[in-house]
């Protein structure tokens, strides 16, 4: 089953770390969303500042466009081994524009439609070869009919500071660059490209990456400390936040070591600050320590847990969504935790956002999911209804006999910090008392469990719902949670614009997840769980906590995600 | 005014009668009420082993974190409200194997936090083993050939790091050790007390006695703001001074974050500006 | 039900830390199991070097006893808290035999048969209270029947380097212990306890501890390196490896933190040696990065885990099985491992034997989970039949053109070590080629996450049966694993000599288990998982592994281990 | 004999053009050569960083391990076997940072490894971060305000640590670096070189040329055994020293742990005494 693609144009920058596809990639997709289109742009690259080879896929449509596919219409080479490197993905429709030097010899660009277009003696011509960025953007934008004058004020905004002449050298660059697709366009080379409509209040949404929703979100939670040690893909949300921290009066702090990065969150949160850890597998794992402590004191603390492929260093800059069991089960002891799983850039937005209510609330470790492919990726969206949103505090006004854990009905045990009341703040790592003394009584010790777990409960009754999408009597169901929403849920609807009996059902919380649920999965003949991992850990947590057994497995875990079109073949062998 | 018996905790105290700790305890009490610095004021925190129950045995705010960790829980807590008092205690092995990476780092930040390492050359709590400076040729039960590694000399190596404030005490001399504490008190920036004290179940040969014979005080017109002169009195070998080796005085962490600079409220007292955040949400526009 | 014990008599030493009771243990334990008798003990204590209120319980018997009851029949106070600190143990059979100053106003003993017995004034009547656990010794020692002779022999093997002066006189306090003995038992002051018949071979028989077995398996397994950093109850594993260190060439090192350990039985292991990190749950958390590099790099690693009640320092030196999910997840990304949980001293002997043998045959980690309860337990038992094990190894001699990670059909690639033939030897933390180099090639990546879970099935194939005790077709099936064996196992048994249908398994290896085991479950008609924990882990693991659902989950997570009589109780309660 | 390309590896190298750890390489692949030492009695140990990628360019034994823990591989290979000379590779991140407290005590081990630490006083892997030794002021995506934390001083904290062997080197004067690289692997003990290596893509201050003009040679008659002495070259500011600061012989971590005294066989060679077992064992009759 081939999907048709008739409203959006694939288009793939490809070529060495160093040579700027992202500066083109922020260039065109900017103008292109301002000139009132829908975009989508999503990043691969290899673990090196230079050479290599990087692709960048931006899709653009008059309708909205938020998942991956793997067609490429238009592919922009920048080395000699672009080409094959996106081979997979070339077709007779492809299109190929840019120096034929680089390509009109290799065995696979021979199916596509070759242009030649040499953005580098352009670039030459105006004064330099560090312009030709600037001329691939104005042939894209050109063949694409962005509107010129955006990417004037985005150039003018951009080199500013180096002065005018390089100012007005982009500038020429661009309009030689709109001048060549004028000519391409006339030239008749091109295949027939859906032609869009542009509106004008997608020119005013907003266009931002996993990694700016999450960061966002953080900020709208009322974070004002941020520990981290970088670590891709998670370094990208301490840099925002770095970049805000007067703005917004936030401690960023560049730990030497993970383990300080969480026991300074923890220290934070103590002395009423509001903490984000921001962090990768690896450095999670030596975290892990430290989520125990906040789990025995009951420290509310909140971690982005940005996903990469591993075991050890595994593949730094692709994506998988391996540690979902690792961020449920790490830690030694048992205590109670919150996963988020966002889905959309909304979704990153309000759990990242709800994410330290949750855990001040409930003072328990709450962590955010997402993954590599999940920060890297963009899109344009209309707003993040930040209005509708809400620092919620709850720490007390002690008085002086204040006792930190002192037990009640829902095991939530009123906060205070020190410096607010008379009271005193004691937390200590070890099993204690409601006044915070180490004890060894057993029964002491069973209570103290106990009250935690209740905590579990009540954050287990006010779960986030799973989104069901579809009919609730189709006869199958596809499940599956965090980053892979967009792709599955397109998937999902062109099957069942194919005519097939199926629903979707995405959980962007992962647990605790009530056993309430069930009724999701009642009518469903088979249901099916798309995981981006090599053992799909979300479907035996969905056994465990609900007790659903899944007919199939849908696994991908060769570090790259799910393409529209791979998931539209894979689901479809198991919905006939 | 803060009173003789606000500190005091109404607990029973778990260390082995003569312990080093005690004195140590008592001095920190009796300092603290001296300065007038009230219980609310201040915040101690402490790793795992015998020195981090201190935290347990003195009335106030307190954490009693993980083993080696305790230094990034104090800096924090300094960072997110700098009117608190922060005292960050523990042992040899907390601080210096388990924590020694906390250690290095923490002093680069230079928060104004007072840092007192109950220094016993050896691991108390978990009974007897060496600890990073334990004394070449000790035998203990792990340490079965006697102890090989180079001790660790944190004096020499805060200095190296260039610490802003750092001292060495002696839990036996418990006016000049008050006043050492005074001064890292009053510094302004990270301030380190390496303060020998007796573990008298397992450590046979560092005893009071010990100590005593095998120290004595800087003199009285040593000046401790030349680096080079203070490693170099920090890597005497023989006798072991005592006092105030080094003072380094420059910005804290504190001030560099600059988020203090013209607003003084701790983070906990401080709203979020819906104005400020959505005009960060419109610039993705 | 009660229980009778008629074949055996609990004693149990209560006082502070520092007031020598190991030392009683030890003599008194050993006299008795060199007199001929079966001999139990195991050791309660809080987490301080002095003061404080510590146990021993000692049960002795002409028959086999490893198994932990509550009942005391004799109480040795040697503070004036000891009583209270037992007092739910006690009852009108109870005998305290002590200086009745510590005890005589004490409500909790009034039930009690009271002897007033003053160790310490004899002692200084020989010349220094020092000598008052000699005393104890000689008393305890006489009511029970141990021969004098053998703790003359402790006692001059102990002393000696401290003078003939001391050990006469310990010699002396022991004899004044055994006539005070001979006249409480005259003044038919004692209640009538079960008279014992001693047996020759059980002389000869080992006594030994939990720490012992595992410590002696790793060097039956060929461990040359140990690696540690100091926590309760991990430590005496490392300690007992350092005592033998010349003995039998190990590396024993107590290394700077536990990240430090694992990475260096790494490096280790990579040389050609065969090493082994102790710990407990917290260090176990810092060493889950390390445990994900064996994962990816192919590499042997042994780990003992002696689990105690977390989360975070918790109870340092109390008792659960609390971190078999933690053992069994973290690390980040997914990669197989092998889980063991010795239930007996035998197993612990030949499980950590063994699991040299499989990390090296495998290539991948082997964790022995233990815990405070069974490192600090002691029993008699004829052998550990190290004849019948072997250091197995799977070195190969390599060949120049040698390559790592060599696809094969079992998953398994020939191991090399530097120094061993021709070939180099690379490993590496990132997704790599067969040959050790960096990739990021999906296929590669995917067929390299196949391979090392081609060796899971290969383990699970290969898994150790569960012991299964009583008849196959018995309505109630127990299960259990770990150190909870023998309190369960006697438990059942005692439910079966009242006539229930119920049998009992066990498991010792607790990953991967073989799917195959469903038949052990098959007629049971109702299916109770007994954990030392608060959530029931293994329960749920049964569930993922073999698809197994329990009915029943008895659980105890007060930081200390079941009793015999408490199972009973609660298993009672769900058997009929 | 070692032939001059037996180092080589048919592989792509990642590193940036210009990268200071092309020379480093090359220099060390000729050192190695000219020492005649064979790739098969070798093994490079590295963490990760764009320095830890250095294993891969070079044919021979390595590990390419986790970011800031090679030096415990390390060390552990060495006394597994201590006939295979073991380098330890890595940047100054990954040492000094995620891998600080390693340093910290692998220095007071004193096995007898070489540390070449690639201190180009930036994260280069990870695209521009400050690391430890990054100077004062220095503005980064992350650390917008400027570095405010006080550089860290590895020749400093390692001679006040009593490291046996402790130089400072830089790519860019290749005869020289050989020359202490020499004498590195040629000394009895751990062996730390500094070694100044210019990020080409992200530091722009710490260039070829700044290393050339801000780094002078100390003295010939320098005399590299006195511990106060090299502590002082060891924190001059201004131009800063190359060469080998101090140099302090004694036991190292092999011969400590005595197992190789009367067998010099590795582990690896060495079978298991089934008597000795079992006479332990019945030592429990
Ligand atoms: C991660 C971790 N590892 C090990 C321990 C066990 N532990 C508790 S205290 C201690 C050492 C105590 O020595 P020191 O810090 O010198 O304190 P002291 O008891 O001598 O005052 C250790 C190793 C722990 N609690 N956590
Ligand atoms: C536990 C962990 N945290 C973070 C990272 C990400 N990381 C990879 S290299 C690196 C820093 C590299 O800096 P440096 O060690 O100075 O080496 P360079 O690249 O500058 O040579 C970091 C933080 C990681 N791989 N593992
Ligand atoms: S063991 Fe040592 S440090 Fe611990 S309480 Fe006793 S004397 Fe003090
Ligand atoms: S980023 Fe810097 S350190 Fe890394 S390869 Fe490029 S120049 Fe070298
Ligand atoms: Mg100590
Ligand atoms: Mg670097």
């Amino acid at each position: 089953m081939t999907i048709e693609f008739k409203d959006s144009i694939s288009i793939v920058l490809c070529g060495a770390a160093g040579q700027g596809i992202a500066t083109v990639e922020t260039l065109l997709t900017s103008a292109l969303k301002k000139s009132g289109l829908h975009v989508f742009s999503t990043q691969e690259f290899m673990s090196r500042v230079r050479g290599g080879t990087n692709s960048t896929t931006i899709r653009v449509s008059t309708n909205r466009v938020q998942s991956f596919c793997e067609r490429i219409d238009i592919l922009v080479p920048f080395t000699r081994e672009a080409v094959s490197h996106v081979k997979a993905r070339l077709s007779s429709n492809s299109c190929i524009i840019g120096d034929k030097k680089l390509f009109q010899d290799n065995v696979d660009a021979q199916s596509c439609i070759m242009i030649d277009v040499n953005y580098e003696s352009v670039a030459e011509e105006i004064g330099h070869r560090v312009y030709s960025n600037s001329v691939a953007v104005g042939v894209l934008a050109g063949i694409l009919g962005a509107e010129r004058e955006y990417i004037t004020g985005l150039l003018t905004d951009r080199f500013q500071s180096k002065g005018e002449k390089i100012v007005s050298n982009n500038i020429d660059a661009v309009t030689r660059g709109y001048k060549l697709a004028d000519e391409i366009k006339a030239s008749d080379q091109l295949p027939s490209l859906p032609s869009f409509s542009t509106q004008p209040s997608v020119g005013s949404e907003l266009f931002l990456s996993g990694r700016d929703a999450v960061a966002i979100g953080a900020i709208a939670g009322g974070c004002n400390y941020v520990t981290f040690y970088p670590m891709a893909p998670s370094t990208g949300v301490g840099a925002f936040l770095a970049k805000n921290r007067l703005e917004f009066g936030i401690v960023t702090d560049q730990t030497e070591d993970e383990i300080s990065a969480i026991n300074k969150a923890f220290g934070a949160w103590y002395a009423g600050a509001r903490a984000l850890v921001t962090t990768s597998g690896g450095g999670f794992a030596l975290m892990t320590e430290g989520l125990s402590l906040a789990g025995i004191t009951e420290m509310p603390i909140v971690i982005h847990l940005a996903q990469r492929p591993g075991p050890a260093t595994g593949l730094p800059t692709k994506t998988e969504q391996g540690d979902l069991e690792l961020a449920l089960y790490s830690g030694h002891g048992d205590f109670p935790r919150v996963l988020y799983a966002p889905g959309t850039l909304k979704e990153a937005f309000s759990l990242t956002q709800q994410a330290f209510n949750v855990a001040d609330r409930y003072q328990v470790p709450v962590i955010i999911l997402t993954d590599h492919y999940f920060i890297n990726t963009r899109y344009n969206l209309p707003s993040l209804d930040e209005e509708k949103t809400q620092v919620e505090r709850y720490i007390i006004e002690t008085e002086r006999e204040y006792t930190r854990y002192q037990f009640t009905d829902d095991g939530v045990s009123p906060r205070g910090i020190p410096g607010k009341g008379e009271g005193f703040i004691r937390v200590d790592s070890h099993t204690h008392t409601q006044d915070s003394q180490i004890t060894e009584d057993p029964i002491i010790r069973k209570n103290m469990v106990d009250k935690r777990f209740k905590k579990l409960e009540l954050l287990r009754g006010s779960a986030i719902k799973p989104t069901l999408v579809g009919n609730p009597e189709s006869e199958i169901l596809i499940i599956s949670w965090g980053s892979t929403f967009h792709n599955v849920n397109d998937a999902v609807l062109e099957l069942r614009n194919k005519g097939y009996s199926v629903a979707y059902l995405h959980f962007s919380q992962v647990y605790p997840i009530p056993k309430s649920v069930e009724i999701y999965f009642k009518n469903a003949k088979k249901r099916i769980v798309v995981e981006n991992n090599a053992t799909g850990q979300f479907a035996s947590l969905l056994n465990l906590e609900v007790g659903i057994q899944i007919d199939k497995q849908v696994l991908k875990y060769t570090g790259y995600p799910f393409s529209l079109e791979e998931l539209v073949k894979e689901l479809k062998k198991e919905v006939q | 005014m803060v009173d003789t018996t606000d500190y005091d905790r109404d607990v029973e105290i778990h260390w082995c009668p003569g312990c080093g700790n005690y004195p140590a305890l008592k001095l920190l009490k009796e300092t603290l009420v001296e300065e007038d610095i009230a219980p609310k004021n201040a915040v101690i925190v402490t790793g795992i082993g015998q020195a981090g129950k201190f935290s347990h045995f003195i009335d106030g705010n307190m954490i009693n974190g993980l083993h080696g960790r305790y230094l990034s829980n104090a800096l924090a807590i300094k960072a997110s409200n700098p009117k608190l008092q922060v005292f960050a205690i523990s042992g040899d092995g907390c601080t210096f194997s388990e924590g020694g990476n906390h250690f290095l780092h923490t002093i680069r930040y230079n928060p104004s936090i007072v840092n007192i390492v109950h220094n016993n050359a050896v691991y108390g709590l978990t009974k007897g083993q060496a600890s990073p400076t334990s004394e070449l040729g000790v035998k203990t039960g792990v340490q079965t050939l006697g102890v090989y590694n180079t001790p660790f000399n944190p004096i020499a190596v805060a200095i190296a790091q260039n610490a802003s404030f750092v001292a060495r005490a002696f839990v036996g001399h418990v006016e000049q050790t008050k006043e050492v504490l005074k001064k890292a008190i009053a510094h302004h920036g990270y301030a380190l007390i390496d303060l020998f004290s007796p573990c008298v179940s397992f450590n046979r040969i560092n005893t009071y006695q010990w100590y005593r014979e095998n120290t004595y005080y800087l003199e009285d017109d040593y000046s401790p703001f030349d680096q080079k002169e203070a490693i170099g009195r920090a890597l005497e070998r023989g006798k072991l001074p005592l006092g105030i080796f080094y003072i380094n005085e420059r910005p804290t962490y504190e001030e560099n974050i600059q988020i203090y600079k013209n607003d003084s409220r701790p983070l906990w007292q401080r709203e979020l500006s819906k104005e400020k955040l959505t005009s960060l949400i419109n610039s993705f526009r």
